[in-house]
């Protein structure tokens, strides 16, 4: 964990967050984020970053984007009360339904929202990257509706764990190109994407999929993702009878985790709790928890907490979900952990299996191997807080992960 | 002296004997790592000044060849303070000035406060960090400034005109020109725009300008001559380097 | 196509359809429907009809049903505007989000609805039967929710081709279990489920898929289905401006269908047209176009139209998609296309296939090859109706497809 | 005379000999096509009552056995037609009863019209339908009257007390009292609120009662004999003439 600042530095940073002085003019959240991008791509950033504020408050685009949500991805989602899960742990536990959003993840409300944008900056294509495939189906289905040209690339693992996810974009008529290079999954992705943005930065939108990247890409997505929060806030109200005790998300690259934080972050009574894939252990490379266990560093653009070695070099990282499987994050969450306004913990990979299939039992809802982890973590914390009143990201459905299920929890029942 | 002066003076070497200076870039390490000194010493011989590549894991603006043999040399046990340790250590360091090329994250690892000194103390004139942009690199070029290095500011043929002078303007060492949007290894035919371009780099800077990115045979060089300080050669000189070839012998070729 | 009667009894017919009065005491809409089923399970099916009488509009059980929709299952679905497709088939056409709905089609509105009749009427555990495996899913995920163990028959030809829903299935905790007999697709699956039911008729709930079998599982069905309509009535006057001048759904059992149609029954100058599985051709065995091509008959249950031969036997059947592989019809649909209201055509597995992708490119969105039938038929009118205002109901998403699609439209480009 | 009253009257002739009735059931051409009626006098030879299972592609009340045997018999191209016109043209046909045991579907596709008459020249007695519960049966049973061909009704020990009276009232042949919930071709022990439920259907019914479903030996048979007026014996034969045995020694084995 990296080391937490003065408690009154904390409380001063706290309170510019909540007046939304974070992504400063630089693009930083206190001393994270930031542009580490090669020459090349700085005036594309600039171009993205008006276009971003050109556009993203401009009643046109909010237009678009609203009918977008509300007819084609679903939104708002539900929040559902967990009526089984509840009664077995003691506590109150709500959860915020990304798994109906159309393409099955939290990862359309951004990827529609910046199709929206690249087509008004006049992108003539579109890159994107993928781990678990979800961002690269949502990237699909949002250029698809939108008729841009959208290219994808995956790591050659992922492609093989997330096997179905590869098929539905290719028939919404994406180019996936499998990435062979590095680690083969997420982070390998990126670079690619980042390779192929750079070859061509003026015609090309690189819709990145999570909270990561250089600035204006971690603000961006969660000004996209942000509507997860403020709809569960307004649903814990007047479903729940007020605001939760504690709110859980999943963090990879941290993009639904920021989404459902950020409405929240000024509720100081709200315990926010962010979760990583703790894979199979604390050590080095067997897992993907990099808040937990990372230092800070500069990974495909921006300043953040990593997981890397003495040299710097990046480390490979471990997780049963590909979508978490990535050793940098988002750095408002690098900001939010150094000022401890969210705590962030870590959920292993049999802990986290075991999680999917109890909520799969109890609540016929088959959650990704991602959000499982939210779940074990929700687990633990009511056993120790009885009655509190909890609320989940539930960030996407776990149809992606048969494959990996099958081997796994179905290993010898199918 | 200020050791960012002696990339300058070597440029301006070159110039005198009427060619473009030579660049070269080499991995540390590659292809093997215990010919590093070796490899570095013939490349020392037909180069003007000697780009070492620190090995990343990501190295997001570089193509196949180079990503190849930066994995390669991460695999052999390459790293930062092995690279600056070998060169401290060297009986003879070859006359061309030395710049290390890494992206930021080994080198922040490394440490800003130790990195200057221990690169000076190893020869090194200079860094070429190619995902730290102008707006991000004040800390580094400030802590290597004090140790008399140079941080080479790259500029690209989609730079507006009013970034590229302000770049020019403060350009250390050389400016280091990209002839194309992309990664590295990939061939340029040297379009007119592309050497308008270059004029327009030159005229804002003090210092010279060398052109990268795409540079392989002398028929381009013969192209540039005219336009720039320099030319850039990387991974047409890797993949020499892994057919087990002479790099000299084709560093040569590359004499006007 | 089976026989019409006079347009005169017609009229009378539709009248008194419009008016509710069918099915009639004796479960019967015009001469189709009924209750042939063994002496065994009358008194179950008695039991049924008093249940749901006394329940389906009790306040309470509302109460519960609506929550279960509206937080759980993701109701309202959206009606989203084709914009794409409106362009190129020179219509106005506007989709009906089923593939939105918790597990991925509209079988939840029936499942969810029926589990928690189930649960009143004291059962202790549930049957289900399956085709594409959506049911069951849906079965799965409802009793998950309400804590009811469950059996789902699955033919062992439809578990091969729709593998990645018995997986999900068992992480629900269900029971699956192949049906190798007769022909191993949903047919089969049918009988092994009433072979089951009437083994314990008093304990076990048997929760039926589609809007098909015996009296008053055509009801029942219909009225859990009737939101689609009822929600795209109301979504279609909000959006697009008034009713649509022609509806169209895919037909298997017909419980999507019957669900689109009824709230449409009303408003003569609204076409309708349910489209049925082409497959190869219109020779028997070829297709599973019962309305089509089938002829009055008793199977499983109710006296509606279907694909046998000249001796009764019921036909093998074929249609690239498992949902609509079945050789009945619910006596609804055979009834409406008696009297003319709705209008059935057919839909062959190529065209059905290139809808899937027309639509998955255009639009971003994956349909189930079931739904995929429907599209087809709509291009198809929209080139003769140009300008038309057409409500396609999409039914499910095609995720579940995916290793039918690798064989098909996906072949040798993964 | 009524051929329904030939049912009645065979099985009280068993009981004139102190024994319940044995009703035999064979699937119409199982095991083979071309023996039909040899294995139809070789059951007629020790069964007082013979009923004859039409296949079916959708039997779904029966185990596995009538499944597979059914199965079998349509794949030999066994038919309702074929059947009827094997029966009419028979050189000789047991002296016992025959009805016919059909799933709805066949029967109306052959017509309920045609099918009385020609089932009657056939020298069939009358029908078992198992998917015609009494509500749906009108039509074919004033059908089936005409020509005096009864239409035997089932009831269960699910059936409720005043439903099962009504049942009984109407009564045509004889009653069928299935023994157990479920399908065929599973054995039965017999429990006492079996034989009372039994005891209830004998009360309410003016016709004789026979038990089926789950019949398969001689121990069953003697538990039941005080509770009904036959026992009806299925699966346990198909098996018998699935393994190639002599069916008439495994029913006389049932005569006590
Ligand atoms: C369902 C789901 N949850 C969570 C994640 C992790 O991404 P992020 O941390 O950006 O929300 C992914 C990534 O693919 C995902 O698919
Ligand atoms: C998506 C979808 N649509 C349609 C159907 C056909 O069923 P029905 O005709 O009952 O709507 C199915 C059946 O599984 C289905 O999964």
């Amino acid at each position: 964990m990296s080391a937490m600042i003065d408690p009154a530095a904390a409380a001063e940073l706290l309170a510019r967050e909540i007046r939304g002085d974070f992504p400063d003019a630089r693009g930083r959240f206190g001393p994270f984020g930031g542009r580490y991008v090669p020459e090349t791509l700085i005036p594309a950033l600039d171009r993205l970053e008006a276009g971003m504020r050109r556009w993203l408050k401009d009643p046109d685009y909010q237009a678009d984007l609203a009918r977008e949500l509300n007819t084609w991805v679903g939104r708002p989602t539900p929040l559902s009360h967990a009526t089984t899960l509840s009664a077995r742990w003691g506590a109150d536990i709500w959860m915020k339904r990304e798994d109906l959003a159309h393409t099955g993840a939290h990862k359309i409300n951004s990827a529609i929202g910046q199709a929206l944008l690249a087509k008004r900056l006049g992108a003539k294509r579109v890159v994107a990257e993928t781990g678990a495939g979800q961002h690269g189906v949502a990237s699909a289905a949002a250029c698809a509706r939108l008729g841009l040209p959208v290219t994808v690339y995956m790591g050659a693992v992922d492609i093989e764990r997330q096997a179905p996810n590869v098929g539905r974009m290719k028939l919404m008529g994406a180019t996936v190109k499998p990435v062979t290079s590095g680690d083969q999954t997420l982070r390998a992705a990126v670079d690619e994407a980042l390779r192929d943005w750079v070859s061509d930065p003026n015609g090309t939108y690189y819709l990145l999929g999570s909270a990561i990247g250089p600035h204006p890409y971690p603000y961006l997505v969660r000004e996209l993702q942000a509507i997860i929060g403020r709809e569960a806030r307004v649903q814990m109200q007047a479903q729940a009878g007020g605001l939760p005790t504690a709110v859980f998300a999943c963090v990879g690259g941290g993009s639904n985790a920021i989404g459902m934080f950020y409405p929240f972050v000024a509720d100081r009574d709200v315990e926010i709790h962010g979760i990583e894939a703790g894979g199979r252990g604390p050590g080095l490379g067997d897992n993907a928890a990099t808040i937990c266990f990372g230092t800070p560093g500069v990974l495909q653009g921006a300043y953040s907490l990593l997981l890397h070695d003495e040299h710097g070099q990046i480390q490979e990282t471990h997780s049963v979900s590909a979508g978490l499987d990535y050793p940098g994050v988002g750095p408002e969450h690098a900001f939010l952990s150094s000022i401890g306004r969210v705590k962030y913990g870590s959920i292993g990979d049999d802990e986290a299996l075991e999680a999917l299939e109890e909520l799969s039992c109890s609540e016929g809802i088959l959650p990704a191997i991602e959000t499982a982890h939210a779940f074990a973590a929700a687990k633990r914390y009511a056993a120790t807080h009885p009655g509190a009143r909890i609320l989940i990201g539930l960030s996407g459905r776990g149809d992606k992960d048969m494959p990996t299920l099958t081997r796994t929890l179905l290993k010898g029942k199918l | 002296m200020s050791k960012s002066l002696n990339i300058a003076e070597a440029i301006a070497a070159a110039k005198s004997a009427g060619r473009p200076a030579i660049v070269a870039f080499m991995t540390a390490g590659f292809p093997r790592r215990a010919t590093f000194l070796e490899t570095l010493t013939r490349i020392g011989s037909a180069a003007d000044v000697i780009e070492i590549g620190v090995p990343f894991t990501d190295p997001m603006a570089d193509g196949m060849t180079i990503q190849r043999a930066s994995e390669a040399a991460l695999k052999d046990g390459v790293t930062l303070a092995w690279i600056l340790d070998e060169l401290r250590g060297a009986a003879a360091r070859p006359a061309a000035p030395l710049l290390l090329m890494s992206y930021l994250n080994p080198l922040l690892r490394f440490g800003f406060d130790r990195l200057p000194a221990a690169a000076r103390a190893a020869g090194v004139s200079g860094f070429i960090v190619p995902d730290l942009p102008n707006e991000e690199g004040d800390e580094f070029a400030t802590a290597l400034k004090a140790e008399g290095l140079a941080l080479v500011q790259m500029v690209t043929p989609v730079t507006p005109r009013e970034r590229l002078e302000a770049l020019c303007r403060h350009a250390d060492g050389f400016v280091y020109a990209v002839t194309m949007t992309g990664i590295t290894g990939r061939s340029v035919d040297v379009p007119d725009e592309v050497l308008s371009y270059l004029d327009a780099v030159r005229a804002a800077s003090g210092a010279p300008v060398c052109a990268g990115f795409g540079i392989r045979n002398r028929g381009q060089v013969e192209r540039l001559a005219p336009h720039v300080d320099g030319v850039i050669v990387g991974s047409a000189l890797v993949e020499v380097l892994e057919r087990g070839e002479d790099p000299a012998a084709f560093l040569r070729e590359l004499h006007l």
